[in-house]
């Protein structure tokens, strides 16, 4: 599942921040896609050993049908995922990666395959938040792969790093962290599985944020093939299809 | 102190019994004679299969010089080590003038054989000072630490211990910048300040340049002349007939002859004794 | 896209300000109970009593076979399932205590194990008991040889501070992915805190250096 | 919630798969190499030319004083920029073996220092030149007294290798992510992944027992 | 092999000519005369400010036993490293017969400093053999590897050699299974085995037990009557007069008397001479 990207010469031989065009990403028959594999339900592994899938995953695979090329995964860390694409190592991320005005300043988006709320998560007994500006002063556990990160400290919350979603669950239940902050998708996926009545959903934010596939500057012939294949899948049914099996809804518009 | 008192500060019993210590005080050097100060009877030491000691009856009196002379090997070193308690004997009877007196048997506990240590002090070939302290520091570390002197006497002391043996300006210094000899000499210092009743010495020039033995071959003459009681296990025979007491040879495990140092060095009875004398005499 | 050496010279400041406030002292902190720890557990590995020694074994045994970061875990979000809730900076000084102690046990007990037997037996000869033996004579003299293989296991441990925050302590290199996290250089910001950390190693290695002459005053050069 | 038992012996099998397809191979080629290394690096240490040794000292001091974190980073992700793009698995061999040199490497250096002087001697004079004395005579004996500091140095290895992860190897602590990420169960996942930690390292310092009894035919006891 | 053949294998030139090397070793111990086949000349040595030897002269002649005494640091051991390149002297000069020839200086190249082990081998006090290898291997190291002699050839003289110093039977063991003796024949043998035209023997037997002694000077002893050229320096002044052609007093980095030994150990004309041999023969 790893190591896709540097078979691809042209991936090799791009120099850094280059980004890969259109004509080299169909001659290798490969887009390679970043990705961190532990972010359930974007990016795992089926019964946590098995194949890498998700949501973010099929999404980028069927763009990858459209194009006619294979869809190599590349899993690291979320520190090393831009890293990653600066290197040239992958040619995007697929990783819930949220569209945000620094992130445009140095990357190109496609158009949102996603478009979900962040929520704020507490203890089910805690009634002193009930609004993002609750959050002032409080404690949150967040992980930087995320944007809520940000959205956080914009609150005025005190922002614990961690891993992924599990360790913030954790933090919470054992009263370490008074809220996090998450993707209600996620929340809604470890709800359907868990069913943790400890926890509730106390707040949400107004506006939505927006998901997209990351590329670096250089690519734009790509981004515009796969925006386009985005709206033919959107259009053919398949985003919908995909988004339903993962969250029982139609989170792609 | 007492008019008695030898140069070198002399021994002391380091038994609690007062009365036996003033009488072993007043055993001057030409008074040699009395229940001995110490007695071995029937050691007996084995390592796994290999018996070291078979059956070593040895008695020293107060005042006197016991030269245990051997082949490499026969076991001097480890009859010297049981009488320190450094060695646990399987057998065997070692008891001082006013105790203790050990009876060992594989059972005897650890402290009983520890208690031996009250009465004598050891001075290795290799001299073992402790690298990381002064002279002075090394001298004074049982009696402060182990007998719990006050410091300031146990300095007096060992400065008077140091000077005499010509170590006066060296207190100092770490034993790494002192020559052989004059480590052997602070080693011989530091069993001193114990006051011990016994001093043990093994081997205590072999492992010096041959130069440098002179120096601790007359320390040690001169703590005889003074009346210490010494066991002392040497292959420097010349050294031996002089200062000593009595000889005696061991091999095999078991004391093969004893006696004065001229009869025993010089016309020896049995032949095992006379081929070793021999060899040491006539190297090549 | 050049190096972008402002963001570099940028970042410097506020991680060797966590580096200050977080990774010194967390390290110095764990190094320090770490050591009491080692010689304990040295000195029950090289003990008479089986049952001692055995613990001693499965102790290093333990800490040498798993990772730190689980050894974190267990310590930060385990414990609080048998009632045990600890704060992140006592969680964490126990766990790197309990880190460094289980690696360095095995320095202290070689060091021991260095000193010549004869070193026991002068001690035992001027009456000293096995207590009283160690700590004036063999533990000093253990010290000297330790130094240097210590000062790796220091030096690993300033480095292996970084994991703290993942239970929730504020240290260099939390600051570093903060920073990086923002401005998505995630490369650029490791390198101004590889610098970071370098310095703080090189000034650490000197103060081995000195402990190091300090102690030889007794060695023969 | 008690502990899930299925969960903890499920993730044994393919967490340990991935050890003996990722951690293991990766650890071992990776000590192979930074031990050829470190010898070289040693060498140039206590060599007379100053150039030598300097460049010995800095190489040493970068590696030390620097997360391997930023290493992997740096030949992953940040030698691309300068042309040079390496797979993987060779980044992480190359990163790992000079993390490895680098500190084996000190390790070398005391161990043959440890040799007497008078071996070296010995050697001259019976006309050996500086290098085959080096090979015939100090090395090996400098062997015997260097298996146990490497020894540590390769059991923290084993374990540094699940920082491959980041630079899309996949090796055992990957998969205890995989697998904790799936079942929200981290806890659970990671005390398997540290009991087969556990069972490496443990038949690995079996190994460094093996050798040091077959190095020490020629050591008194 | 010639009938001159000495039992221990004899001395052999280490040089290229064989005419030289043919003259030599008809030149057998009856027969001691005729050019130095070592000469030394203002040998000079300082390490910084210290100045050890001050300006030595020395020469040995073919089947000559020079016997090299003196006090602790009167720099006997550096003499003996200079002439085997251990050490590099200030100045003066070290001629072999046949070659090499050697004028030191500081300028002088580490080269032509080594070329002096071609000729020479050294037997040191603590006998650094090789621990790692077993007794037979110690003694093919330097024919096999440095000389490049076959192996076999190199294994079979190694055989005849550790058979003659009475160790038949110790080919597989390793150093550390030997006694102080047996290891100290070994090392010997080692040097032997080189085939050297000089051997070096640095207090050989000041490291031993007092009893082992006797072995390695028998076996000294044996290579001298046998012809070896040697240069010995050593504190067994009995032995010195048994086995020197001449003794050489060293003290302060200078030769102070030198002569025949029975002249020079007793009727030295020096009173420094006197007073170290005075000492060495009545240490306390
Ligand atoms: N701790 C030990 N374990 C096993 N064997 C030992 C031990 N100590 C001594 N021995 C053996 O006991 C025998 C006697 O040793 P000891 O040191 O008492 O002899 P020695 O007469 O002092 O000899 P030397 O003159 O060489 O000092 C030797 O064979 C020795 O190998
Ligand atoms: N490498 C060295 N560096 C500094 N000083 C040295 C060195 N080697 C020897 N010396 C000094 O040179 C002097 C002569 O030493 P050397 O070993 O030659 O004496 P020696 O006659 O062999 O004495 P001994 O009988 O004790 O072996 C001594 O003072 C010694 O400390
Ligand atoms: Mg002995
Ligand atoms: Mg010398």
């Amino acid at each position: 599942a790893c190591g896709g990207a540097t078979s691809d010469p042209a991936a090799s031989s791009a120099p850094a921040a280059g980004g890969v065009t259109l004509e080299e990403v169909q001659e290798a028959g490969v887009l390679t896609v970043g990705t961190e594999g532990t972010y359930r339900p974007f990016s795992y592994h089926a019964d946590g050993s098995g194949e890498l899938t998700g949501y973010d995953v099929e999404v980028a695979q069927a763009v990858g049908e459209k194009l006619g090329v294979e869809v190599e995964f590349a899993e690291t860390q979320w520190d090393a995922m831009f890293a990653g694409l600066n290197a040239g190592r992958f040619d995007t991320v697929a990783n819930q990666v949220t569209i945000t005005e620094e992130r445009e300043a140095e990357y190109l988006f496609t158009d949102p395959y996603t478009i979900s709320r962040g929520v704020v998560v507490t203890l089910a007994e805690d009634t002193s938040i009930d609004g993002f500006e609750d959050l002032e002063g409080k404690r949150t556990a967040q992980s930087r792969s995320s944007n809520w990160h940000q959205l956080a400290v914009d609150s005025g919350a005190e922002v614990e790093p961690v891993e992924g979603w599990a360790q913030s669950v954790t933090l919470l239940e054992q009263g370490r962290v008074d809220a996090t902050i998450n993707d209600e998708l996620t929340v809604l996926d470890y709800q359907k599985t868990e069913n943790n009545q400890n926890i509730k959903i106390a707040a949400e934010t107004e506006e939505t944020s927006e998901v997209a596939f990351a590329f670096p500057k250089g690519s734009e012939s790509v981004v515009e093939a796969v925006n386009t294949a985005l709206s033919e899948l959107s259009a053919d049914g398949t985003l919908a299809e995909i988004s339903t099996e993962y969250f029982g809804e139609d989170v792609s518009q | 102190m007492s008019p008695t008192d030898p140069p070198l500060g002399g021994p002391a019993g380091g038994s609690d019994d007062a009365a036996a210590r003033a009488d072993r005080r007043a055993d001057v050097p030409s008074n040699r004679s009395g229940t001995p100060l110490l007695k071995v009877t029937g050691l007996q030491k084995s390592f796994g299969d290999h018996e070291v000691l078979t059956s070593i009856d040895l008695s020293v009196r107060q005042g006197e010089v016991l030269a245990l002379i051997g082949p490499s090997g026969s076991g001097k070193t480890t009859a010297l080590r049981c009488l320190n308690g450094l060695e646990q004997p399987d057998a065997g009877r070692v008891e001082f003038d006013g105790g203790p007196v050990v009876d060992f048997s594989p059972a005897t506990p650890r402290r009983e054989r520890d208690s031996l240590r009250r009465r004598s002090a050891m001075v290795f070939q290799q001299h073992n000072l402790f690298p990381h302290m002064t002279v002075l520091q090394n001298v004074i570390e049982g009696p402060v630490q182990v007998q719990r002197r006050p410091r300031k006497e146990a300095v007096a002391e060992a400065v008077r211990l140091l000077e005499r043996v010509g170590l006066g300006g060296k207190h100092e210094a770490y034993p790494h910048e002192l020559s052989g000899g004059q480590q052997q000499r602070v080693g011989i210092v530091r069993a001193l300040a114990l006051k011990p009743s016994l001093l043990l010495f093994d081997e205590p020039t072999s492992a010096l340049d041959p130069e440098l033995v002179g120096d601790v071959l007359s320390v040690i003459k001169e703590l005889a002349q003074e009346g210490w009681t010494m066991v002392l296990v040497t292959h420097e025979l010349a050294f031996a007939r002089e200062v000593a007491d009595e000889v005696v040879f061991m091999d095999g495990g078991v004391v093969v002859e004893r006696g004065h140092p001229d009869r025993v060095l010089r016309q020896p009875r049995e032949e095992r004794t006379r081929r070793f004398v021999h060899r040491l005499l006539n190297p090549f | 896209m050049g190096f972008d050496w402002n963001l570099f010279l940028e970042s410097l400041g506020p991680i060797a300000l966590w580096g200050l406030r977080g990774t010194i002292p967390l390290a110095l902190a764990s190094f320090a109970l770490g050591m009491v720890l080692a010689v304990l557990v040295a000195l029950m590995r090289i003990s008479r009593n089986r049952v001692l020694s055995g613990i001693a074994r499965a102790y290093v045994s333990a800490i040498r076979g798993t990772p730190l970061l689980v050894q974190l875990f267990v310590i930060f979000y385990g414990l609080p399932s048998v009632g045990v809730t600890l704060d992140p900076w006592p969680s964490a000084i126990i766990a790197f205590s309990l880190n460094v102690g289980g690696y360095a046990a095995e320095v202290v007990r070689a060091a021991i194990l260095s000193v010549p037997k004869g070193q026991w037996e002068a001690g035992y000869t001027i009456g000293m008991s096995r207590t009283l033996t160690l700590r004036r004579l063999i533990l000093p003299q253990a010290a000297r040889v330790s130094v240097p293989p210590l000062s790796n296991t220091f030096i690993s441990l300033v480095k292996d501070t970084s994991l703290a925050s993942l239970i929730l302590v504020s240290e260099a290199f939390k600051e570093a992915q903060n920073i990086a996290a923002f401005s998505q250089q995630f490369m650029v910001v490791y390198l101004a805190a590889a610098l970071v950390y370098w310095v703080f190693c090189t000034v650490l290695s000197a103060g081995q250096n000195q402990l190091e002459k300090r102690l030889d005053r007794y060695v023969a050069h």
